[in-house]
């Protein structure tokens, strides 16, 4: 907890910043972009968790494990996403997403 | 206290590095010709861009290296406190050791540990 | 850059990497260059690029007299510039029909053996540099000056020497001369186990050179891969015994086989040789017999016309001298076969597939002097 | 080990119309162009003679003609022999290649081709070794350079 | 001449009237502090580039090594590429080929930038002057030399002996005027 | 002003002007970076927070994991010269349009909803043993069971991240 | 344990005593970050020097040489001519690079290295920052660096560069794991990732003996895996000289270079200071058992001068390491970390855990 | 099992060899009297070449200027790249016939490379070689040198 700082301005940044991604994911095509744009997603999704532990529960340390769980997953999820995406850019050359409808065979 | 101080040394750091760079643009010689901007390749001008389509092997590793990253993470908590839970850490551990060991055995029977 | 080439490589129709390794090179000592074509990390194939350094010798020698080819063909491979002398003056003897006297034939082998010794230090040197162990440099250099120190003290200068002469040597040696290879071998002797602690027996070594860099005995003799890196393969090639000449026929030597093929192999067959130059040196130190440093020459040489062909065992393979004269006192063609020319052209075959780190090891195990190839 | 007798008699079996020079240091032949690789195939496959390797190539330039030179040894025997083709041939001059038979001889061939400007018919890769695309050809006797090359 | 290098007098170096030359032409007037201070960096910490061509590279590579050791001079830092190298040694023959490379590396080498020719073939062309047709009658036809080592192949010792004259003429230069400095006369 | 303060206050400009640089960058690698530093100024927010584990965990998996994966697929598959085309007007139009709605309603939301105040209960600090006995509690509060999942999960990702890294390698095995 | 004589947190006390006297709290705060800063500016750019003039002697005496001794006494001015050299040395920029990251990269390189060292406890009481997080966040920090190598390659446009970067990339990666888990086996023994209370639990023996043979693995595999992550011999594939010219730094001249290299030398303090610390006790003196006379001898060492004895040896062996052996190959490089390396530190985990739960360590 | 025990032995063959070399690295760390560096400029004063070094062709003069050179040309003839030109004089001797003597023995230290067939051929040893090695200049033209020195002359006795 900040002294000095309510909540909510932590959680307009964290807002903010989801839409951002949220933004990008719709803009880009470019697969990689696009998992960067998760990414920043995620991002703001933590900050949430650990503001809302620190600030409304510093008794428990629910939302602290809930982001750290979050983190993990998200190594997973781009560990994962990776191979696919470099996978396709072996296969297509590219890493568009309108191309990768051609995968459907 | 210990925040600020993080942040003291980011500064210090982007002092050094910036004010010796920018001293060193400000004062040092320079001379123009057009090799000069060219990137070196053993005295031979380049031929095509430089740009490797690497293999598998790079990234791989990268792959394995952050989900192994991530077990890291977990492994820190449980260090600090396997003194004091004991026996039931132990095996809390063992069974994460044994999936994560599945894991590591799978990767290299599969030869992803394989340079290609 | 244009955006074909973007296009091109983005999209992936030009899969090729080409990367020069060299002219300017550590890895290349000297001015080779390579063009490789890599796959990540693996080449694909190998393009050697050659003529950085070539000097025209061959046809300097047209314009000048035998006595002053000597000092060109120092130049050529300087690592045996005795050697390569020798094998002039020996076509230039053996076209003029003149019988040397024992005690050059001794001391020209003596030389040719501390040469041999001299270089193959250096390569070692060299080559564990081109595999990151930096300090096998400073050893190999600091055992080397000890020869270099003889070579000083009887021919005033430590590498390029034109000491031996068509006849004989240019003067008689140093008294001490006998002293200092006693003293040397004795040295040697004991450094030598080190080369072993150091880099033959390490287990990143071993993981460097074994299996690296297969050559077949096949493929050996026909891209006419001799010396050292030739015998790695199975090839007894040695001159010095398919053909003695100068005192080779009395001292008692091994020739140094290895069958693997592969660059530990060429490595091993060095190492070997270093001990087998060792105890010729240690045969004939003691026995060189007295008499005239020269035989008798008419002052302007002369070969009678004809052509004349001498095979000698240089460090890095066979040398072979072609000699047509009109009977002038200049050659009218003079050529040489130089040892790295041929090894140079092997390496495509013998590094494709295998990682780029490797093409340092090999072209290091094959201990190539440019201007050799070049000329 | 054969002597010079017994290697004549197994050349003039190949190619009939071989001339053997008297006196010369080795045991030379001196065969037509266009039997060459027909030769050295022969020579090399042959049990007895088993010339497998080449030991150099190279060419001189005798003003009126080239004679191309083949220096061949037998890993096994340790006989030399020397071949000779000669090319009368100045302005376009050109040989067979016998990059087929002894690989290395793509390599001195280049070398020949760079210095003398002898084309080898069928070579893999005929570029010049040493020089620039452009130069002459240094080594043949009528090579004049006056820019690159002081003469004393 | 204020211009001192360790152990060893100012008489006992040669072609001192050169040096003499170049700084009186350079007007070199008086040092400043900050220009001894620079000279004295850049003087005792020249790293070359390795680039050796043939047999007087060997003896380059002899003077690094344990006997004659270059780096108590502090060049023993080899830098493969030329962005990182202050001086360039060229060791031996440079044929026509290779000028164009020779060229290139010196053009990518960053300012100030110094060149060695070390041996008779890059001084001349050394043995190599008539009757070729490929080589260089000497480097500084391709790019300036500040110092020259003749030899073939120079000892180890010369060598040393040839860089302390080229911290000499380090240390004559002019960082403050720059247009003036010794290099640019020659 | 604390020293805290100005420091969130900076930490926020930074994390919002670069994550909206990472998303409008024409130069990926550049995107990538950019993301770097959002993702260790939220590092310095946790830091801030005095969840110094957090922040730390931040640190090794987002900066040093993910974005390192993120680089090195990045140089796998583009050039140093790729620029990527501006995005369809549609598509910006509609992006910008969701997040500007979006975030105008999520704040509306936040400003008006009642947070208390004043926390009465007392902290639990973020050190190592409150982290690690949690982790491993068995009790209300313990975590052991996604613990042990979580391993699985990372068995589950490896198993597939290799199965579809090298089926692609296998049809150009010949490269 | 008897007190040590040398303690810095009185020192540091007394300053901020003296401080507080003269302002106010918020201006005492502010004048000691800022005393803090110039101190470490000061202190890691002599570093730098000093490491790289040491690692010349170093070699230069394995070798049978005498290294530099003409630049000052026994030439140790030398690193300082080296830096006045490079301070005024022409930066070049490169075309068709991406100019942004490519000076981004020294920065990131340098950031990295600092902030990790930061944590360092190189004295009682005289550390700047006191994590009870201390040993994951200067792994954490570090790991940051490779963001640095893997910018520097792909801007400079170089062929050399980017394979070089690539290399390192994949190679610190990977040995980062070794790093972590063999520091996780002191974490397990100690029970506390608090650098300072990870010295304290060496009062009595340093881990390296007081944790049997699992120590000892865990040792070596530190040893070996950070060497790796610094990029040092026989591990510097990034920059093989005999392969790469120069590796990811090719491209950079001047000032920028010189920030890679001070950041190599830095790093590898770095390493070796943990590696004190963790494994070897820290500032802590050595004490043998019982020998209370031998103990108090031990004892009036100063603290500070026990940090860098032991740093200092660890970073001999380091350089020992590099001067020996020849270089990996990169595949060779990944197989010792996966096959070697990973397997044994986690089965020296469970070992240790064993250990611990049955209480065999002291 | 077997490739299990290999394991083992391998890392563990490997350990002892990589200790093997860091013995032979360590042994010399601490005998630093395996020193061998010789200090150049600071043992200038007991730097002493060999005495065959050839550092460059010099012509000895004895205390009277006189050297032992006739100008005979062969030197020059012998040089293989041409390093010595002679520049002679045709001057009346005593008994007045014209006679050849040296005026200007020009040598191009710059090109020489130390082969020796102008010493060991001089008819009258009129060359040695020199032992001075430290030749660097700023100026390529300082390594022309011409050998006889300024009013010198011939050596009567060597005539013979
Ligand atoms: S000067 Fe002499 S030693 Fe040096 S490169 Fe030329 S020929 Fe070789
Ligand atoms: S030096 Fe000797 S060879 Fe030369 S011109 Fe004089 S006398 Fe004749
Ligand atoms: S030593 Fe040789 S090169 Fe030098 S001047 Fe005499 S003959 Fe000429």
């Amino acid at each position: 907890m900040i002294e000095g700082i309510p909540i909510q301005h932590f959680l307009i940044v964290s807002t903010i910043m989801f839409f951002i991604g949220i933004a990008g994911f719709i803009m880009r095509r470019n697969l990689i972009t696009i998992l960067m744009a998760i990414e920043l997603i995620l991002n703001s999704v933590n900050i949430n968790f650990v503001i809302f532990n620190r600030y409304l529960y510093p008794d428990q340390l629910q939302g602290h494990f809930f982001a750290i769980f979050v983190v993990g997953i998200a190594a997973a999820e781009a560990s994962v996403a990776i191979a696919l995406i470099i996978n396709i850019y072996r296969k297509l050359k590219n890493i568009d997403v309108e191309n990768v409808n051609e995968l459907r065979y | 206290m210990e925040s600020q101080s993080l942040i003291l040394f980011f500064v210090i750091a982007l002092v050094l590095v910036g004010g010796a760079i920018a001293f060193s643009m400000l004062i040092a010689p320079s001379s123009f010709n057009p090799a000069k901007s060219e990137p070196y390749e053993c005295g031979i001008p380049t031929e095509g861009p430089a740009w490797i389509q690497f293999n598998v092997g790079y990234y791989l590793f990268a792959i394995i290296y952050l989900i192994f990253d991530v077990e890291t993470v977990f492994l820190f908590p449980w260090g600090v406190v396997m003194k004091q839970i004991g026996m039931r850490a132990f095996i809390e551990i063992i069974i994460f050791f044994f999936v994560l060991g599945l894991g590591l055995l799978y990767a290299w029977k599969k030869r992803a540990l394989k340079w290609v | 850059m244009t955006e074909e080439i973007i296009k091109d490589v983005i999209i992936g129709e030009s899969e090729d990497y080409i990367i020069n390794v060299g002219p300017q090179h550590p890895s290349t000592h000297g001015v080779l260059r390579f063009e490789v074509c890599l796959q990540g990390e693996t080449v694909k194939y190998l393009i050697p690029h050659i003529g950085y350094i070539h000097r025209g010798i061959e046809k300097m020698c047209e314009a000048i007299t035998y006595p002053q080819i000597i000092h060109l063909t120092d130049r050529m491979d300087y690592l045996s510039a005795h050697i390569n002398n020798e094998a002039v003056c020996l076509c230039v003897e053996n076209a003029l029909q003149v019988e040397v006297p024992e005690r050059v034939k001794y001391i020209r082998t003596i030389l040719a053996e501390l040469n041999r010794l001299a270089s193959h230090q250096l390569w070692w040197s060299a080559f564990g540099m081109d595999l990151g162990a930096l300090t096998t440099f400073f050893y190999g250099l600091r055992d080397r000056e000890k020869i270099l120190d003889i070579f000083e003290e009887s021919f005033g200068s430590r590498l390029l020497h034109s000491f031996v002469m068509p006849g004989g040597l240019m003067h008689d040696v140093h008294p001490n001369f006998q002293k200092g290879i006693k003293e040397f071998i004795k040295y040697f002797r004991k450094k030598l186990p080190e080369y072993d602690q150091l880099l033959t027996g390490n287990v990143i070594f071993h993981q460097r050179a074994k299996g690296i860099g297969l050559m077949s005995k096949e493929t050996a003799i026909a891209y006419g891969v001799t010396g050292p890196s030739g015998r790695g393969s199975g090839w007894s090639c040695d001159i010095r015994k398919i053909a003695p000449y100068s005192a080779y026929d009395k001292v008692q030597f091994n020739e140094c086989l290895e069958t693997e093929g592969d660059t530990f192999a060429r490595y091993q067959v060095r190492m070997r040789e270093m001990h087998e130059s060792l105890s010729i040196l240690e045969q004939l130190v003691d026995n060189i017999p007295e008499g005239d440093y020269t035989a008798k020459m008419k002052p302007i040489i002369k070969l009678p016309a004809g052509e004349f062909f001498q095979r000698v065992e240089t460090a890095r393979g066979e040398l072979a001298v072609y000699i047509v004269s009109d009977g002038n006192k200049s050659p009218y063609r003079i050529k040489f076969r130089t040892p790295n020319f041929s090894n140079l052209f092997v390496m495509n075959t013998i590094t494709s597939g295998y990682k780029i780190a490797d093409l340092v090891a090999v072209s290091g195990s094959l201990d190539l002097v440019i201007p050799d190839i070049d000329r | 080990m054969l002597s010079r007798e017994e290697l004549t008699e197994i050349i003039r079996g190949i190619v009939p119309e071989a001339e053997f020079p008297e006196g010369t240091q080795l045991t030379e032949a001196i065969v037509p162009a266009g039997k060459l690789v027909e030769l050295t195939e022969k020579l090399k496959a042959d049990k007895q003679s088993a010339f497998d390797y080449l030991i150099s190539h190279t060419a001189v330039d005798f003003n009126t003609h080239f004679m191309a030179v083949y220096h061949l040894t037998s890993t096994q025997h340790h006989h030399l022999l020397v071949v000779k083709v000669k090319i009368e041939e100045r302005e376009n001059p050109e040989i067979d290649t016998l990059a087929k038979v002894y690989p290395t001889s793509e390599f001195f061939e280049r070398e020949v081709f760079d210095l003398f400007g002898i084309r080898y018919k069928n070579h893999p890769n005929l570029k010049r070794l040493f020089l620039e695309d452009d130069y002459g050809y240094p080594l043949r006797k009528d090579f004049k350079d006056e820019v690159n090359m002081i003469e004393r | 001449m204020g211009i001192k290098i360790k152990s060893m007098k100012y008489e006992d170096f040669g072609d001192n009237e050169s040096l003499e030359l170049l700084n009186t032409l350079g007007d070199r007037v008086f040092m400043t502090t900050v220009d001894n201070l620079i000279n004295w960096g850049r003087s005792n910490s020249v790293w070359p580039l390795t680039f050796a061509t043939s047999c007087c590279g060997i003896e380059m590579m002899a003077a690094g090594a344990s006997r004659h050791d270059f780096s108590r001079f502090g060049i023993e830092v080899y830098r493969a590429s030329p962005r990182q190298a202050d001086v360039i040694v060229v060791a031996g023959t440079i044929v026509n080929k290779m000028v164009p490379v020779l060229k290139r590396l010196y053009d990518q080498m960053p300012e100030p930038k110094y060149v060695i020719a070390m041996g008779a073939c890059a001084v001349s062309g050394g043995p190599f002057f008539y009757n070729t047709y490929s080589v260089v009658r000497g480097v500084d036809h391709v790019i300036p030399v500040d110092v020259y080592i003749p030899g073939c192949p120079p000892r180890p010792e010369a060598l040393l002996y040839g860089v302390m004259q080229l911290q000499r003429k380090i240390k004559g230069e002019s960082f403050l005027k720059p247009g003036e400095n010794a290099n640019s006369i020659l | 002003m604390s020293f805290n303060i100005i420091m969130f206050y900076l930490f926020s400009a930074i994390i919002l002007v670069f994550s909206l640089l990472t998303i409008t960058s024409r130069r990926i690698l550049r995107a990538a970076v950019y993301l770097l530093f959002v993702l260790i100024a939220t590092a310095g927010l946790y830091f801030l927070l005095e969840y110094q584990f957090m922040a730390a965990v931040q640190l090794t998996l987002y900066a040093g994991g993910i974005v390192v994966l993120i680089i090195f697929s990045i140089l796998l598959t583009h050039h140093i010269s790729h620029r990527f085309k501006h995005p369809d007007l549609t598509k910006m139009i509609m992006g910008i349009a969701v997040a500007v709605v979006g975030s105008a309603l999520t704040i509306y939301t936040i400003l008006t909803y009642p947070f208390p105040q004043t926390i009465t209960v007392t902290e639990l600090p973020a050190t190592m043993e409150n982290i690690g006995m949690q982790l491993l509690g068995v009790e209300k509060n313990g975590y052991v069971l996604p613990f042990e999942l979580i391993s699985i999960l990372l068995l589950a990702a490896m198993v597939a991240a290799i199965i579809v890294a090298k089926k692609g390698n296998d049809k150009n095995a010949e490269i | 344990m008897t007190p040590n004589l040398y303690d810095f947190s009185t020192l540091t006390g007394a300053i901020h005593e003296w401080l507080s006297g003269m302002m106010s709290p918020g201006w005492v705060t502010f004048t000691e970050l800022v005393l803090i800063g110039l101190l470490f500016l000061l202190f890691f750019a002599l570093l730098g020097l000093f490491l790289v003039y040491l690692e010349r002697k170093v070699c230069a005496i394995i070798q049978n040489r005498v290294g530099p001794n003409r630049v000052g006494k026994w030439g140790l001015l030398q690193t300082i001519a080296d830096l006045i050299k490079l301070l005024i040395k022409e930066l070049i920029p490169i075309r068709k690079s991406d100019k942004f990251l490519f000076n981004l990269a020294p920065f990131i390189v340098i950031i990295a290295s600092l902030m990790a060292m930061a944590a360092l406890p190189f004295a009682k009481g005289l550390q700047a920052i006191d994590f009870n997080i201390g040993v994951f966040y200067v792994m954490a920090v570090s790991s940051l660096g490779v963001v640095g190598i893997l910018l520097a390659g792909w801007s400079s446009n170089s062929k050399y560069s980017l394979i070089g970067a690539m290399r390192s990339g994949a190679q610190i990666v990977s040995y980062e794991l070794s790093v972590g888990l063999s520091l996780l086996a002191i974490v397990v023994f100690s029970g506390s990732m608090q650098l300072s209370t990870i010295i304290e639990s060496q009062a009595d023996g340093w881990w390296l003996f007081k944790g049997h043979i699992p120590a000892f693995i865990a040792f070596i595999v530190f040893l070996i895996a950070s060497t790796a992550e610094i990029n040092r011999g026989p591990f510097d594939l990034a920059e093989a000289e005999s392969e790469l010219t120069a590796g990811f730094h090719t491209e950079y001249s001047g000032i920028k270079f010189a920030f890679f290299f001070l950041a190599e030398y830095i790093n590898m303090f770095i390493v070796a200071a943990i590696a004190a610390t963790v494994f070897l006790g820290g500032w802590m003196p050595l004490h043998i058992g019982n020998w209370e006379g031998f103990n108090q001898v031990m004892d009036f060492i100063p603290s500070i001068v026990w940090f860098f004895v032991k740093t200092f040896f660890i970073i001999y062996v380091i350089m020992w390491f590099k001067w020996t052996f020849p270089r990996l190959r990169i595949d060779q490089l990944l197989t010792l970390e996966w096959k070697y390396l990973l397997p044994v530190s986690l089965v020296n985990i469970v070992l240790i855990a064993f250990l611990v739960l049955m209480g065999w360590h002291f | 099992m077997n490739s299990i025990s290999k394991y083992f032995k391998d890392m563990f063959g490997g350990i002892s060899s990589l200790w093997a070399g860091m013995r032979v690295t360590g042994k010399y760390f601490v005998s630093p009297r395996a020193i061998v560096t010789q200090q150049y400029p600071e043992n200038r004063a007991t730097l002493k070449m060999e005495e065959r070094f050839k550092g460059e062709i010099i012509m000895p003069h004895d205390e009277n200027n006189l050297h032992a050179c006739t100008g005979c040309g062969i030197c020059e003839m012998n040089c293989p790249n041409g390093s010595i030109e002679i520049i002679t004089n045709r001057v009346p001797n005593a008994e007045g016939k014209m006679e050849r003597i040296i005026d200007k023995h020009i040598y191009h230290l710059s090109m020489c490379t130390f082969c020796g067939l102008c010493v060991k051929t001089c008819p009258s040893d009129a060359l040695a070689f020199g032992q001075k090695f430290e030749h660097a200049v700023f100026d390529r033209s300082k390594l022309t040198k011409v050998l006889n020195q300024p009013g010198s002359s011939l050596r009567k006795e060597a005539k013979k």
